[in-house]
């Protein structure tokens, strides 16, 4: 088993970087260049039944030329009857009792790994963070550490962090695939997974269960830190002061401005359980923001400005007054300057 | 009755005698026009797909309508398309290579089409009434119920009603073939074909209900207030999923299985040979059918059920991998050591072989649970499902439209177009869906409306998109060949192919209503090439020549469904306005009448006397 | 005309028994239907045996229940049903897997 | 082929319901639609069994579940089904009133049931304000046994006017099927029910 298992590993590296090589697929997007323990056991599996079905399909296309080169009707034997075989007890065994060891082959590991996987009777010696899907954006309840964000899930390189997952609304999925494979985040309960990723850097999680229009824009990115960084950066969430005052005049009037347009009423900065929209208290910090937009300041007085068009029947729309460009560019100002950590995005090596 | 006769008819006659047929081969053709109608809408839906993903966040459709495009798509495809058209094929042909007269249900025949086309244009009224529905084929209930405006209703009841007239089909087809095999048709003498559409009926009369209830469900809740998908008060969406898949997957074996059937027949024929393993492909058939009912859950093992369900159902999923195995294998063994015909039904037939082995076999690999937890809801699915679905169905009802054309219509469809049309659909089918596999790996979850930019993912997409337009091309091109056959096509023997089943051992071409004028004696497999073998050329009548009894024709079935269609409405739009509640009680109250009407009066059919059919036996 | 037309009196006259012994076989299991359903309800409602065995027992005695009404009333035992008997069980056997997937997998 | 004849003793054939071939597709049409309803009704039943705890604060089943009403019930249901044997029993014999009858008494005693039906539902929604709205269970509850009734009102109608359309014309081989496909529908009905007391009523009781 175990040499057997190294066999495929080799291949699987073989493969992976000839597909690497090949271009297939973004670094830290594609499911095809494990960096997580999650996808690296999808991996094999997927190699293993990649190299089973290859040869099964060898077996029937080589079987299928022969027939076509061999047996077309004739020129000059038009009325050639062939013989009428009524069927081959050897050979319809054959085709019988191969297809069953090769399922046999790739049903053990399936079957052991399904276990392994779904194993959380360790959960409580590791990191445990709450995850709440909502209708187009994430949210991160680090419970032991009393704080929230959205968006970005920071863990640390090499450990194992335990996702409870629920979905507010409707279902949605949780897809890092280069980290680990998806599980549905459903209304009804909650499901545990965890995640362990092998490298630092920022990585893509997508929503995979249709959730209505902006199913497709719900992006999130899991950011991979060392895992001092990490204790540094839950150290810096936990300070934060969400009444700080913002070094700039312009964006003291844009908080002044977040106060009085009700965008308190959804987003926190600095924790507040309740949410009903993304926590901000590291807005300054994202890769992106609402998911998939670069966090430029044009970008966020649009959004600011017109949700609606950006991400269609997202929960925002239409729940606070309008602005003025001017005063969602102070507002802008005023959220991209809140950055409590030095552990960034950028300092795990920045979104590819 | 001869073709001359028919075309002078005026168009009304035409018309009337079709709303009210309850021939199984007249069925046949509106089961194939109806079908043959939504193929073509679902595959225009699948373009406007494809061209939105030509390039990165496209806009050219918006994100709620590119919802509702796949959910119609999806649900087109299946409901409306692929398996109106198999149930058509089911008609034309079934009862004749049984050598049967009729179905056993003419009428409830006939209720089932109008069901379905009245199901079909309900669901479809949505687009011109306030949207489609938009929460996938699949509908998943915390998004169905989250759902605003009416598409999801119109969802509901669309497939209610053509659901009900599918399951009457079913049922229909098991009575035909218990009771109405012609002498000396023994089950383990029945072609393939037939062996498959009973195995489907079957399939279809266990699947169905468990869609019914879930509409059901889904209808309560979003119409009358119940509780079931609720969380709030109890209620728990994952019995949706559940019963959306304990009907979902042998509803996938329904779209293939006639398809099984029909290649069977075809290899047969054009190779010369007699199938190989004929019972051990019955068999297999059985299991397919018998394990498709224990797979479901292969569709949601990200749900959540724990290691102990997803194992079990990972294991069950691949075994299937072994019966089918066992008929790819059989296939190519009929064809080793024939003397094989390529013409264009054949082509469809061979293009088969490698593609649906492909689809097969990402199957499993998405049976391998662990590996699923990649691929689930990706667009490594979508190349799955695609490649037996296109690949198999698709290709199979090509296959079959070309194979029985001459039984059908009297007409030989045109070889060349026939052949052009294989191979642009063929390129463009591969060139559509292979490159889907890897996007889906790369990180492409499915029922995106937008893939981001700089991800990798635009090539691949735009070689998809590229291949769609292929197959779009090679159906404009069948389209002209049904035309042009019309027109010109010639007009074969009722034996072109040299036949071996009963379907070919028709007097005329197309068959007489009445099919055969005396049942013919079937004495072993293949019963036609038996008589040809034997020198005989043609089948042993059973039974003198006498009067036959055939069934009259009525507008009932149409109305009934009409009822239902009106009652429809009502159901949908009574949450607005209890007016409506008028067309819901109105239309059920019609379609009951209809009802009542036909059970009062006593249809005891007519005779076609002996002297008539000597007459046209000249 | 039907053409298991039977005119010879005896025959009928053993038809007519037939019947008859028929009956009397569909009484007894009607009795017995009603013996089940007074048990089923008696345990239940003086609350004498376990809950542990309770479910099992009514299930079993409602199955076995049923059994009757397919085989005595409805003649499944009786010649020319074996289709009708196949469909069933498979229909019994989809109901199984409906009712095992949603009754214990549901809540996992 | 004489439709229309009626029959009498002497030209009976043993089975007039499977004499003629619409008589045996209707036969075996029946039953085959018998067994997709196993799987409906089976999806109804899984529906509620995973929904039966569900009550969300609303009236839970042992609270609210008498079985002195369902036991009535129970005995109503089961003894139309002896009827309709007796119904039978009497068309093979070729006995036509004495089967209008015993169906006469299987209508009855199906009204029967219908009406206890009817007075429990509206005693749980007036008594305890238990509704199809007020829980899952609720929703489950009155979807499952409402099927159920729904079915039975069905037969109802459907025996009603067999008795109707045929009160003049006599048995005869073209309505033998239908009186008997009728009866195999009602034995159905019966069948699901026994289920509904021990699953529902029975099962819910014990908690
Ligand atoms: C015609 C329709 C059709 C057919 C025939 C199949 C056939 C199979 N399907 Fe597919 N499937 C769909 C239509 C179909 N499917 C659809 C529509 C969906 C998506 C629904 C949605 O979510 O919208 C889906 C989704 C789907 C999933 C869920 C994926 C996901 O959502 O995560 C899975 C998982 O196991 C699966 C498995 C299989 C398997 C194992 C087979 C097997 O039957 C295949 C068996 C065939 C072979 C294996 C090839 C021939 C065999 C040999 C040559 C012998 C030797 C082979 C081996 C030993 C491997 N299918
Ligand atoms: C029988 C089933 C069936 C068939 C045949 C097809 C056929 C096709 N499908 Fe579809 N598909 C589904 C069933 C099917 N599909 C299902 C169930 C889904 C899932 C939906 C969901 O997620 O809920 C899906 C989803 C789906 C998607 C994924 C959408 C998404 O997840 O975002 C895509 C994308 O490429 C796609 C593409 C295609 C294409 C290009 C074809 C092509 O093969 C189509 C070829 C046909 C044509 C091209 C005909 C066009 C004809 C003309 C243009 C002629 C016009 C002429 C006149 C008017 C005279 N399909
Ligand atoms: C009704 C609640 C609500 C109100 C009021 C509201 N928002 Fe939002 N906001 C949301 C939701 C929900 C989202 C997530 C949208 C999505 O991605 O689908 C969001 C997203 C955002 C984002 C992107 C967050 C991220 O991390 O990606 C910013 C920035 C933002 N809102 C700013 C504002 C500002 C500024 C205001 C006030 C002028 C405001 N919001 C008012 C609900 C609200
Ligand atoms: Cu959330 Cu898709
Ligand atoms: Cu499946």
């Amino acid at each position: 088993m175990k040499g057997w298992m190294g066999k495929i590993k080799a291949l699987a590296l073989l493969s992976s970087l000839a597909l690497f090589l090949s271009g297939c697929g973004k670094d830290n997007l594609t499911a095809l260049v494990p960096k997580g323990y999650g996808s690296e056991v999808s991996f094999n599996l997927i190699i293993l039944t990649t190299v089973v079905m290859t040869f099964v399909f060898l077996a029937v296309i080589i079987t299928y030329v022969i027939v076509l080169l061999r047996f077309r009707k004739k020129k000059g034997q038009e009325d050639f009857i062939p013989k009428q075989v009524e069927g081959n007890q050897t050979l319809e065994t054959i085709w019988t009792v191969i297809p069953i060891i090769l399922v046999i082959i790739m049903a053990v590991p399936t079957v052991i790994h399904s276990f392994t996987l779904s194993d959380t009777s360790e959960a409580d010696e590791h990191i445990n963070i709450d995850v709440t899907g909502n209708q187009y954006w994430w949210h991160f309840d680090y419970k032991d550490e009393g704080f929230q964000t959205s968006q970005d899930l920071y863990i640390p390189q090499g450990e194992r962090v335990y996702l409870n997952m629920i979905a507010s609304d409707v279902t949605h999925s949780f897809w890092v695939p280069s980290i680990s494979g998806k599980m549905d985040v459903n209304v009804d309960n909650e499901n545990t997974m965890y995640i362990e990723a092998y490298e630092e850097g920022v990585y893509w999680g997508k929503c995979a269960e249709l959730c209505g229009p902006s199913h497709s824009l719900m992006d999130f990115k899991v950011i991979v830190v060392s895992p001092e960084e990490y204790d540094q950066w839950i150290a810096d969430m936990k300070d934060v002061d969400p009444e700080a005052e913002p070094e700039s005049a312009v964006a003291q009037e844009g908080k002044e401005l977040f106060e009085e347009n009700n965008c308190m009423g959804c987003h926190a900065i600095g924790s507040s359980p309740a949410q009903v929209g993304p926590n901000l208290t590291n807005f300054g910090d994202r890769t992106k923001f609402a998911g998939f937009l670069d966090p430029t300041k044009e970008n966020l007085v649009d959004w600011i400005m017109d949700p609606e068009s950006i991400k269609p029947g997202n929960k925002m729309t239409g729940n606070y007054p309008d602005l003025s460009e001017d005063e969602a560019d102070k507002i802008a100002e005023y959220l991209m300057q809140l950055q409590p950590s030095e552990v960034t995005p950028d300092s795990a090596g920045g979104l590819k | 009755m001869s073709v001359t006769a028919t075309q002078k008819r005026s168009v009304g006659a035409v018309l009337w005698d079709y709303l009210t047929t309850i021939d199984h081969k007249k069925i046949a053709h509106l089961y194939l026009i109806g079908g043959g109608f939504f193929f073509i809408l679902g595959g225009l839906e699948a373009v406007i797909i494809r061209i939105q993903l030509i390039k990165p966040e496209n806009d050219f459709i918006s994100a709620g309508f590119y919802n509702e495009m796949i959910t119609m798509h999806g649900t087109t495809m299946i409901f409306l398309a692929a398996m109106p058209i198999l149930l058509g094929l089911m008609n034309a042909i079934m009862p004749l290579q049984i050598g049967a007269r009729d179905v056993s249900f003419p009428f409830l025949n006939s209720l089932g089409f109008w069901l379905f086309m009245f199901g079909g244009l309900l669901l479809n009224c949505s687009w011109f009434l306030g949207g489609a529905p938009d929460a996938g084929w699949t509908s998943y209930a915390s998004l169905a119920i989250d759902s605003p405006g009416h598409g999801v209703d119109f969802y509901v009841a669309g497939l209610q009603i053509a659901g009900a007239g599918t399951l009457m089909g079913g049922i229909n087809f098991l009575a035909t073939i218990v009771n109405m095999r012609a002498p000396g048709m023994t089950y383990m003498r029945m072609p393939l074909f037939a062996w498959a559409t009973f195995i489907t009926s079957v399939l279809i009369l266990f699947a169905f209900p468990a869609l019914t209830v879930n509409l059901f469900l889904l209808m309560f809740d979003r119409m009358f207030g119940s509780a079931f998908f609720d969380v709030a008060l109890g209620g728990n969406t994952i019995i949706w999923q559940h019963l959306f898949w304990i009907f979902g997957h042998p509803e996938v074996y329904i779209l293939i299985l006639p398809l099984f059937g029909l290649f069977s027949d075809v290899f047969s024929t054009f190779s010369k040979k007699r199938l190989f393993g004929y019972t051990a492909m019955v068999f297999a058939t059985m299991l397919i059918a018998f394990l498709g009912f224990m797979v479901w859950a292969h569709h949601m093992f990200t749900v959540g059920l724990g290691p102990v369900a997803n194992s079990i159902f990972a294991i069950a999923t691949m075994a299937i991998a072994v019966p089918t195995g066992i008929k790819i294998f059989n296939w190519l063994a009929t064809m080793w050591g024939g003397s094989i015909t390529i013409n264009s039904a054949m082509l469809w037939a061979l293009g088969f072989i490698p593609s649906f082995t492909i689809g097969g076999m990402t199957g499993v690999m998405l049976g391998s649970a662990v590996a699923d937890y990649q691929y689930h809801d990706t667009y490594f699915v979508i190349a799955h499902f695609h490649y037996v679905i296109v690949g198999g169905t698709v290709f199979g009802i090509f296959c079959g439209l070309h194979y029985w054309w001459p039984v059908m219509f009297g007409r030989i469809l045109h070889e060349g177009m026939g052949k052009l049309t294989f191979w642009t659909f063929f390129i463009g089918f591969h060139m559509t869906f292979f490159i889907q596999h890897f996007l889906g790996l790369m990180g492409m979850p499915r029922r995106y409306w937008v893939f981001l930019e700089d991800q990798g993912l635009d090539l691949g997409n735009l070689i998809s998109t590229i291949g769609a337009f292929f197959m779009s091309f090679a159906v404009i091109v069948f389209i002209i060949n049904i035309f042009y056959t019309a027109a010109k096509g010639e007009r074969p023997s009722p034996d072109p192919y040299d036949g071996r089943t009963l379907e070919w051992a028709t007097a005329s071409s197309p068959p007489p209503h009445y099919n055969f004028a005396q049942l013919p004696l079937t004495r072993g497999l293949d019963p036609l090439w038996i008589e040809k073998m034997e020198g005989n050329g043609k089948m042993t009548p059973a039974e003198p020549l006498g009067d036959i009894h055939m069934p009259n024709g009525s507008i009932l079935p149409f109305l009934m469904s009409l009822g239902f269609f009106i009652a429809g409405f009502g159901f949908i739009y009574q949450v607005d306005h209890s007016a409506w509640y008028l067309a819901l009680y109105g239309g059920m109250a019609f379609a009951l009448g209809c009802m009542v009407v036909r059970s009062f009066k006593d249809d005891h059919g007519h005779h076609i006397p002996k002297e008539e059919l000597e007459r046209e036996a000249d | 005309m039907p053409e298991n037309t039977s005119t010879n009196s005896t025959v009928k006259a053993y038809q007519k028994k037939k019947n008859k012994d028929e009956m009397k076989k569909q009484l007894i299991a009607f009795a017995s239907m009603i013996a089940f359903t007074l048990i089923a309800f008696g345990i239940v409602a003086t609350e004498s045996v376990d809950k542990m065995f309770l479910i099992p027992i009514i299930v079993i005695m409602a199955v076995v229940q049923v059994g009757f009404q397919f085989y005595y009333f409805m003649h499944m035992k009786d010649k020319g049903h074996a289709m009708p008997a196949t469909l069933i069980y498979g229909g019994v056997w989809a109901a199984l897997l409906t009712l095992g997937g949603l009754g214990l997998i549901t809540w996992w | 082929m004489s439709h229309d004849h009626s029959l009498n003793p002497e030209t009976m054939p043993q089975d007039p319901e499977k004499a003629t071939l619409e008589g045996k597709n209707k036969f075996m049409g029946l039953w085959f639609f018998l067994g997709g309803e196993a799987v409906l009704f089976a999806s109804l039943f899984g529906t509620y069994l995973a929904l039966r705890n569900s009550t969300a604060d609303g009236p839970a089943s042992d609270e609210i579940f008498g079985l002195g009403l369902v036991f009535v019930m129970t005995m109503l249901l089961l003894t139309s089904s002896l009827t309709s044997v007796y119904a039978m029993y009497h068309m093979k014999n070729n006995d036509y009133s004495k089967m209008v009858l015993w169906l006469g008494i299987t209508a009855l005693l199906g009204v029967g049931f219908l009406a206890c039906e009817i007075y429990e539902f509206a005693h749980y929604i007036t008594e305890y304000g238990f509704t199809f709205r007020s829980s899952a269970f609720g929703s489950a509850f009155y979807t499952l046994v409402g099927f159920h009734g729904g079915h039975v009102l069905f037969g109802l109608c459907w025996v009603i006017s067999l008795l109707i359309r045929n009160a003049k014309r006599g048995l005869n081989l073209y309505n033998a099927p239908k009186f008997n496909t009728f009866s195999l529908y009602w034995h159905f009905i019966d069948v699901i029910w026994v289920f509904i007391f021990t699953v529902v009523y029975l099962m819910g009781k014990v908690g």
